[in-house]
């Protein structure tokens, strides 16, 4: 094909195969990823995880904290041409208030949700809530993005089928490959902010005509794309990877993301020998932070001990409890297992093998609970299977579990309210932990305003997730970026944007 | 009635000299068989006894993650640490028992399903046509499909390499079995009485038995191989125990910064595969049942 | 046409071929020294493995090198020595100076290939005509050889051809270039013998014509008597004798010739006594079998091998069943042992029905009714002994094992062959032995009716006569009805008491042997004696 | 001819509809659940279960195997539980690169395993035969992605003259552009079969090599390259025919394979993918489809006998 001027192309190689478009309906990362090319939203985090308008050019807030008043920015306008209605926007927050888990917090206290004209949205509150904007300038999954009223008219249970944004890309569904490739051309009408950007914040300028999205599912196949230039970007190489990528004159590696993924090991509370919190704590002074991290990440410089549940470096950090894990002292451990009633039950550890972190995370898991006297039956399977086994919460017998492993990104497990703290097994995550007090703590987070307030209840549950022992963290791991050298305009954050970057 | 006996004689004289060689020495003569047999009794005592001199195969040393071979660590290690020479030995278990397990299964079922496809008319059509269908799925993903689904054990592993390898067996016997019911002799048999079974132990199973275990050598190559992609894929053997598939799918990502990591189990795993190929070869031309070569 | 007075196209002196190790014997052929003239045919008679092929492969220059290695002699043909010549000068003289027809025209013949391309492929070779030359050649070769209808038979395949005409197109192939020997390999086994007739005719045909020499390789005296100038007599690599024909046929002298001639039945009928008993102890009634599957959606290609065949057998009498190849002989005799069903019709055993017996009630039956096959190498089962294989029968029927062995060394004397060979395994014995054995396995069932299918046609001559006297012997030694097989006349006229010719799976004529020889009825039968080879010459009756 | 066409069509279908019933049964009766992987990390059970509603997957076996069926008949595949494409619409996205792969690594090895194999059965028991029997069964000892890795490295990496990975469509790139990527998954998927051809070329030549009319041929001083030409490639070609189609099953194994170690965006990565995520109507539809490009093939090589053997006739 001939043109008149250069395109200019951002190849990247995506960590993930994008698999489903609605961004809503599913939590994957690259879903979000997706969404974040094509939609825009109200609010967005910026760098400081401070939320700040992104859609709306301004917003009042009543004296009593119950009526939130939100005026669009002027010029928005949908991929079709259209322009960008308030109405558009309630009935896009409205879907998203029914999947995701801090929507449904957030609605809980909504009274009315409305468009009073073209640009204008009225929220009226039940009661004061702490976390409106932190709720709708969610950062990570799911983020509520705005979509086109009839769009969003879509049951929130069932995928849309009408890919139509506001964002600074268009999702060229004709040229989609699913389980390859993906294609965004620049959205010409999109009007960026004029602050500059910061993570999610600020003005998305779209550098590149065109975005590609090409999945391999081969780590070694990717970074010789790479460093062959076939490829522009390399969203998640191998932390292992690193000393050949470093090697490389034309190749930028780095860490993108200050927050880091915190690794997860996840007790079942409701099944024996871990539903005594006296065998779980045990098993938690066996596991040390830097077999895993070092086992499964490798070079240190990709990863930090963190003892805290909120990660390390965000503002409800804090080392309340977490002296259990910490310690490190295998035969106090031991101890602590001898004084329990724990009478050799195996241990069954769910092992995803297409994950090799996971997997890894599970050797050493077993490795540890071996060394402390437990029996341990480790099963393998693909990561699939691990997700619709682990919510069974029948006996083992029945196809029921004991442990498996996964990771958050920093950015999930900020505060409490992130559902990995859930202490209701109606309806909490997978684990299923009980406590009514940490559920107190949590709920009275929404309602606190202060930094000091949040803090305080930030000590409290975690003091009661350890005290529970809720689960193992794991430590706090980098996984870096690589691009070749004529990439620039990267932005730090959790999550990978692909506005303000260009090619040269 | 004089004139016979002088004719036996004549011809006794000539026949004593023509013994039947035996199969035995003329295997020992055959070079491949000798040299891929000793190879792989070679692979397979390695395989046994390996193990009780070797490190633990499981054994996480994260500090000497990646290490490249050395006078101490042969083979190198992998990204958990772990003695790549133990697991590469210990491997070698998985490898042979897959291969033998997916050999003797198949060709039982094979010979079974062979047998009365070959003498049952009425059985014939089914079962040929549900071996047609299981032939057309290609085997790889079946396999994969199989083992993802049910769960990665050694046993659905052999299983789900199984199921694709037996109609093969499956044709090659039926074929055998139709060729020898129209031999003379088992006509003879059927003419003096003999009842069915006896008729297929006697005069048609022994005929089966040199095509078979030269598909077997063929089938226990196979398996070993498809155990090893279906490893590489991520859906074999559970990594937990090392099989080569297994060591060699850890070590993809690590192909360009610790190539030993796949090296040394694909090295394993090649020769392994030839000899039991070699062997087979060897066989095939000793016992040189036409039928198998055009299978 | 006596020697000296022609040129000799091909002479053959003191040639030895060597044997690979390890085989029977150290020399293919050793010391052989024959010599072919023009305008003459030298036949070549001997047993099986006696020379004859391998004589006529060096010659040609076609033996497997690796095994077979010429050590001593020459071979001189129109004067030059081809053992001496490189592989590019025998390249360029065969098919140009000799040629050669073989046994078997269907695999002689490229399956895949147009018959008029394989003649036209050799002018390829030798000459530089253009195609349209070359055509008009293979056409006129092929009028030659009296093919029908030359240009549409150009483009057929071999399998398109009748087995006569296949090797009448082997023959146009190698007279195409007008070769001055023509060798011929058993050039008509393969044949029926009304096609064998002709194939011999045409040959003497154009033998004449061209005058070129032949050299006629064939087991069958009554060809050597129809068409030999000469004949040499091999026996285990070396000539024994040679001679003009009449010479060898009418007064040979080496003990070898004498015993093979010997050996040559007789097309004349001896005087059969006739046991005037009505007891049949088999009948057949509207016997019917049609091949082929009417199944779903295909019409199938029905062959009806067998129509409406009465036929009835006394104890103590053979009936000989002839005819030619596919005129439903096995058929009849398959379905009389119940190894296929009947299309229709009744098979009474001792006025017992058979035909369509379930196999539970047969089992009683089977026993009753043996049969020996054609093939002596697929007649055993090469995994068991052959006492194994004899007892097999009776033990079925409930003989304990030591009674089954008494009974199986007392037949292995009737057939005559040492008790202590029943240890041995099949391949420990000679074609001839092996009949022998499956015959003494029919005896073991102690049967009434015994049906010889083809059972002497793999066999030698020498071999052969001496299996018939032994069948001869067993019947009448255990008065057995007994149903012989065959499509060679000689064979039939020497054993059966009654015949019946079949044609195209009908009984076209049946009667008395003497009857049926001295006046045949039916056009059929008519052609078929009146082809049969040698039938000038008056063999041994076998007594 | 017609009519045997027609009829060995309709004997495929018991066969395609065993297939169906096999793979939908070792889909549903195994575990693991399109709904879970959809929900994601964050879902609950609930959600789950709702999901399952949606997707049809909480119905009787029976009834949804019905609906699947019924489906079939209609000539529909079905749509992905995750894209919402139809599945034929992805096939279609994905076909071209595995069937231009196919096609390149059957006429490779044709051309490369026929002549050899034919080497080796006149040159029986030389060197040159040693060699190639040694090649061939060495083709069948390595495993695929070994091979294409250390082609990677050899050809990519160190000496850097063809492309690491990916497809380039002919028809949008051109020829060039093309080929210089495919070539590394021609030749890693090549090799076994090759092995496999040469192998079985080596044996049916030797065979008709034996044959009386090579003898003929011989007799009217023909010369050995040509009777290896005219008599013995053609009679031997249907053997050699026949397993270049059974191989396709062989060959679609190691699509899987190479198509993940090169990145080639074909159906093998499609239906790895769609195993892994439990994609039932993918999978269904795809082991389907290969069975019966499978089975036509073969359909295709039988009717191709008759342009190799005049003796052949349906
Ligand atoms: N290629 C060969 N390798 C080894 N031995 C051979 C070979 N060809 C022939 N012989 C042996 O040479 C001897 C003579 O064989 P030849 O074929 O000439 O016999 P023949 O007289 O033609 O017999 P027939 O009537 O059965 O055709 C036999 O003992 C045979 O086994
Ligand atoms: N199993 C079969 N299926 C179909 N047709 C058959 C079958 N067996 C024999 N025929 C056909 O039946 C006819 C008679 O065959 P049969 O074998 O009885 O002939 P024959 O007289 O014994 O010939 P030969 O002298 O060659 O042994 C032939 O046309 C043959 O092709
Ligand atoms: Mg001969
Ligand atoms: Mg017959």
């Amino acid at each position: 094909a001939t043109q008149t001027t250069a395109e200019t192309v951002l190849r990247v190689i995506p960590h993930a195969d994008l698999k489903n478009l609605d961004p809503i309906w599913t939590t994957a990362y690259i879903s979000r990823n997706h969404g974040y090319l094509i939609y825009d939203t109200l609010f967005a985090m910026d760098e400081n995880f401070a939320p700040q308008p992104q859609m709306v050019e301004d917003w009042t807030t009543s004296e009593d904290g119950l009526t939130w008043t939100f005026n669009l920015r002027a010029g928005l306008k949908w991929h079709d041409g259209a322009p960008v209605t308030a109405a558009d926007c309630v009935a896009s927050l409205e879907r998203w208030g029914k999947r995701d888990g801090m929507g449904q917090q957030l609605f809980g206290v909504i009274d009315s949700l409305t468009a009073s004209d073209e640009d204008t949205i009225v929220m009226k509150l039940t009661e004061p809530y702490g976390l409106v904007l932190e709720s709708i300038g969610k950062i990570s999954s799911n983020v509520p993005f705005m979509m086109p009223a009839r769009v969003a008219a879509t049951d929130p249970f069932e995928q849309i089928e009408d890919y139509t944004g506001s964002g600074p890309f268009v999702f060229q569904k004709d040229e989609w490959v699913p389980g390859s490739t993906v294609v965004y051309t620049k959205f010409e009408d999109y009007v960026p902010r004029s602050e500059p950007p910061s993570a999610a914040a600020g003005g998305k300028v779209a550098k590149v005509d065109k975005v590609v999205w090409t999945y391999f599912p081969d780590q070694t196949t990717a970074l010789n794309a790479l460093m062959a230039g076939e490829i522009d970007f390399f969203e998640s190489p191998s932390n292992d990877l690193m000393p050949i990528l470093e090697a490389n004159p034309d190749v930028t590696a780095e860490i993108n993301d200050p927050l880091g993924n915190i690794g997860f090991a996840r007790f079942n509370h409701l099944l024996p020998p871990f539903d005594d919190v006296a065998v779980r704590r045990a098993a938690l002074m066996a596991m040390k932070q830097e077999d895993y991290l070092a086992g499964a990440v490798g070079d240190q410089k990709f990863w930090k001990t963190c003892y805290s549940v909120f990660p390390c470096g965000t503002p409800l950090a804090n080392d309340v409890g977490s002296d259990i894990m910490s310690s490190g002292d295998l035969e106090a451990a031991k101890a602590a297992l001898a004084a329990t009633d724990y009478d050799g039950t195996p241990v069954v550890i769910m092992q995803p093998t297409d994950i090799p972190l996971l997997s890894a995370f599970s050797l050493v898991t077993a490795e540890n609970l071996r060394n402390i006297g437990m029996t341990v039956e480790v099963q393998a399977m693909d990561w699939s299977t691990l997700t619709s086994r682990r919510a069974k919460r029948d006996p083992v017998a029945d196809g029921g579990w004991n442990m498996f492993h996964t990771w958050w990104i920093g950015a999930d497990v900020i505060d409490p309210m992130a559902i990995a703290f859930s202490g209701n097994p109606e309806k909490g995550w997978f684990g299923w932990p009980t406590d009514a007090e940490l559920e107190t703590a949590r709920s009275a987070y929404a309602k606190a305003s202060s930094l000091e307030e949040k803090q305080e209840i930030g000590r409290k549950v975690q003091e009661r997730l350890w005290a529970i022992g809720a689960s193992g963290e794991l430590g706090q791991f980098f996984v870096p970026v690589a691009y070749r050298n004529n990439v620039k305009g990267l932005i730090k954050s959790p999550v990978q944007f692909f506005w303000n970057m260009s090619v040269e | 009635m004089t004139d016979t006996n002088q004719d036996q004689l004549m011809s006794d004289s000539v026949l004593s000299q023509r013994e039947d060689p035996g199969v035995l020495s003329m295997m020992l003569n055959n070079r491949a068989i000798f040299w891929g047999g000793s190879l792989l009794l070679l692979f397979a005592l390695i395989a046994i006894f390996g193990p009780l001199f070797t490190a633990d195969p499981a054994a996480l040393n994260p500090i000497k993650r990646l290490k490249p071979p050395s006078v101490e660590i042969w083979f190198g290690s992998d990204f958990l640490g772990r003695d790549i020479f133990a697991r590469v030995i210990y491997g070698g278990r998985i490898s042979l028992v897959v291969g033998i397990a997916v050999a003797v299964i198949a060709v039982i079922i094979g010979l079974f399903l062979g047998l009365v496809a070959g003498y049952v008319r009425a059985l014939d059509a089914v079962i040929m046509r549900v071996m047609d269908g299981l032939m057309s799925i290609p085997a790889i993903l079946l396999a994969i499909a199989l083992i993802s689904l049910s769960g990665a054990t050694l046993s659905t592993v052999v299983i789900a390499i199984v199921i694709p390898e037996i109609p093969r067996v499956v044709r090659l016997v039926r074929a055998v079995v139709l060729t020898v019911r129209e031999e003379p002799y088992v006509e003879a048999a059927i003419a003096a009485g003999t009842r069915l079974p006896l008729i297929m132990v006697r005069h048609i199973l022994p005929n089966t038995i040199a095509p078979l275990i030269v598909q077997a050598t063929y089938v226990c190559a196979s398996a070993m191989l498809t155990e090893s992609i279906l490893g590489f894929l991520g859906a074999g053997i559970p990594p937990e125990i090392p099989s080569w598939g297994n060591i060699m799918s850890e070590g993809r990502t690590y192909f360009q910064i610790s190539p030993w990591i796949i090296f040394f189990p694909g090295i394993a795993l090649a020769l392994t595969v030839l000899a039991v190929n070699i062997v087979g070869d060897g066989l095939r031309d000793t016992l040189d049942p036409r039928i198998a070569r055009k299978m | 046409m006596s020697e000296g007075k022609a040129k000799p196209v091909l002479e053959i002196n003191g040639l030895t071929v060597r044997l690979p190790e390890g085989a029977d014997r150290e020399f293919a052929i050793e010391d052989v020294t024959l010599s072919v003239s023009e305008g003459e045919i030298v036949c070549i008679v001997g047993e099986s493995g006696s020379g004859k092929s391998v004589t006529a492969f060096t010659v040609m220059g076609l033996i497997p090198k690796k095994d077979l290695t010429p050590v001593a002699g020459e071979v001189l043909l129109q004067g030059e020595d081809l053992l001496k010549k490189t592989d590019r000068q025998m390249r360029a003289m065969r098919g140009e100076n000799m040629a050669m027809v073989f046994q078997e025209p269907m695999t002689a013949l490229n399956p895949v290939m147009r018959v008029g391309d394989q003649i036209a492929e050799l002018l390829e070779i030798h000459t530089n005509m253009s195609g349209t030359a070359r055509k008009k050649r293979v056409i006129d070769a092929m009028k030659d050889v009296s093919l029908p209808d030359p240009n549409k038979m150009y483009l057929s395949y071999p399998h398109q051809l009748s087995g006569g005409q296949r090797q009448r197109i082997m023959i146009a192939m190698a007279l195409a270039l007008e070769p001055r020997l023509l060798i011929a390999d058993e050039p008509t086994t393969a044949l029926d013998v009304t096609t064998q007739a002709e194939v011999l005719e045409l040959i003497k045909d154009i033998q004449r014509r061209h005058g070129m020499g032949v050299m006629f390789i064939t087991h069958d005296f009554g060809v050597v008597a129809d068409i030999a100038d000469r004949v040499v007599v091999m026996q285990n690599g070396k000539i024994v004798e040679q001679g003009t024909r009449d010479e060898i046929i009418a007064a040979p002298k080496h003990p070898y010739t004498k015993m093979l001639i010997g050996s040559v039945p007789s097309l004349t009928p001896p005087a059969h006594s006739h046991p005037e008993t009505d007891d049949a102890a088999l009948k057949t009634h509207g016997l019917n079998m049609v091949y082929g599957r009417h199944g779903f959606l295909q019409k199938g290609r029905l062959v009806h091998a067998a129509q409406d065949v009465e036929l009835v057998v006394r104890r103590g009498e053979t009936l000989g069943v002839v005819g030619e190849s596919g005129s439903g002989k096995s058929t009849v005799a398959r379905c009389i042992v119940r190894l296929i069903d009947p299309t229709s019709g009744d098979i009474d055993i001792e006025g017992v029905n058979i035909a369509t017996m379930p196999e539970r009630e047969l089992r009683a039956f089977r026993q009753q009714i043996q049969i020996v096959f054609q093939d002596p190498y697929r007649s055993l089962n090469p995994r068991r002994t052959v006492g194994q294989s004899i007892v097999e029968g009776p033990m079925n029927y409930g003989l304990g094992a030591d009674e089954a062995r008494v009974r199986a060394e007392e037949l292995m004397r009737v057939v005559g062959l040492a008790p202590e060979a029943l240890d041995r395994f099949p391949h420990q014995f000679s074609g001839g032995q092996r009949q022998r054995v499956c015959i003494a396995r029919a005896l073991a069932m102690e049967p009434k009716v015994l049906i010889a299918d083809e059972a002497v046609s793999a066999l030698d001559v020498s071999v052969q006569a001496q299996v018939l006297r032994l069948l001869r012997d067993v019947r009448e030694r255990y008065d057995l009805a007994m149903l012989f097989i065959t499509h060679d006349l000689r064979v039939a006229a020497q054993i059966c008491d009654r015949i019946m010719v079949m044609q195209h799976g009908v009984v076209v004529e049946e009667g008395r042997t003497e009857e049926v020889y001295a006046n045949p009825q039916h056009p059929y039968t008519q052609s078929l004696l009146a082809a049969a080879p040698g039938r000038d010459v008056d063999f041994a009756q076998l007594v | 001819m017609y009519f045997y066409i027609l009829k060995r069509i309709l004997s495929t279908i018991p066969v395609m509809i065993i297939v169906a019933l096999f793979v939908f049964l070792m889909l549903r009766l195994a575990p693991g659940d399109p709904a879970a992987v959809i929900a994601g990390d964050y879902a609950t059970a609930e959600d789950v279960e709702r999901i399952r509603e949606q997707l049809g997957l909480n119905e009787p076996i029976p009834v949804q195997m019905y609906k699947w069926v019924a489906q079939l008949a209609s000539g529909d595949l079905g749509t992905a539980i995750f894209s919402k494409l139809p599945v034929t619409t992805l096939i279609g996205q994905r076909l071209e690169p595995t069937l231009l792969l196919a096609l390149s690594t059957i006429t490779f090895t044709v051309l490369v395993a026929v002549p050899l194999g034919t080497l080796a059965a006149y040159k029986a028991g030389s060197w040159v035969d040693r060699f190639v029997m040694l090649f061939s069964v060495a083709g069948f000892s390595v495993p695929v992605f070994v091979l294409g890795y250390v082609l990677i490295y050899l050809l990519s990496m160190q000496l850097k003259i063809l492309p690491v990975q990916g497809y380039k469509s002919p028809f949008e790139h051109g020829f060039i552009e093309f080929f210089r990527h495919i070539i590394l998954p021609t030749l890693t998927l090549s090799v076994i079969y090759i092995a496999l051809i040469a192998r079985m070329t080596r044996a049916s030549v030797q065979e008709v090599l034996q044959e009386d009319y090579v003898r003929t041929a011989r007799a009217k001083g023909q010369s050995e390259f040509k009777i290896l030409l005219r008599h013995a490639l053609r009679n031997a070609a249907v053997p050699i025919v026949t397993v270049i189609g059974l191989g396709i099953a062989l060959m679609i194994g190691g699509v899987v394979v190479t198509e993940s170690v090169f990145n080639i965006p074909g159906l093998g990565r499609l239906v790895l993918d769609a195993v892994l995520a439990r994609d039932y109507p993918v999978i269904q539809g795809l082991i389907l489809f290969f069975s019966f490009v499978y089975i036509l093939i073969n359909l295709l090589i039988d009717l191709s006998y008759t342009l190799f053997d005049p003796r052949i006739r349906y």
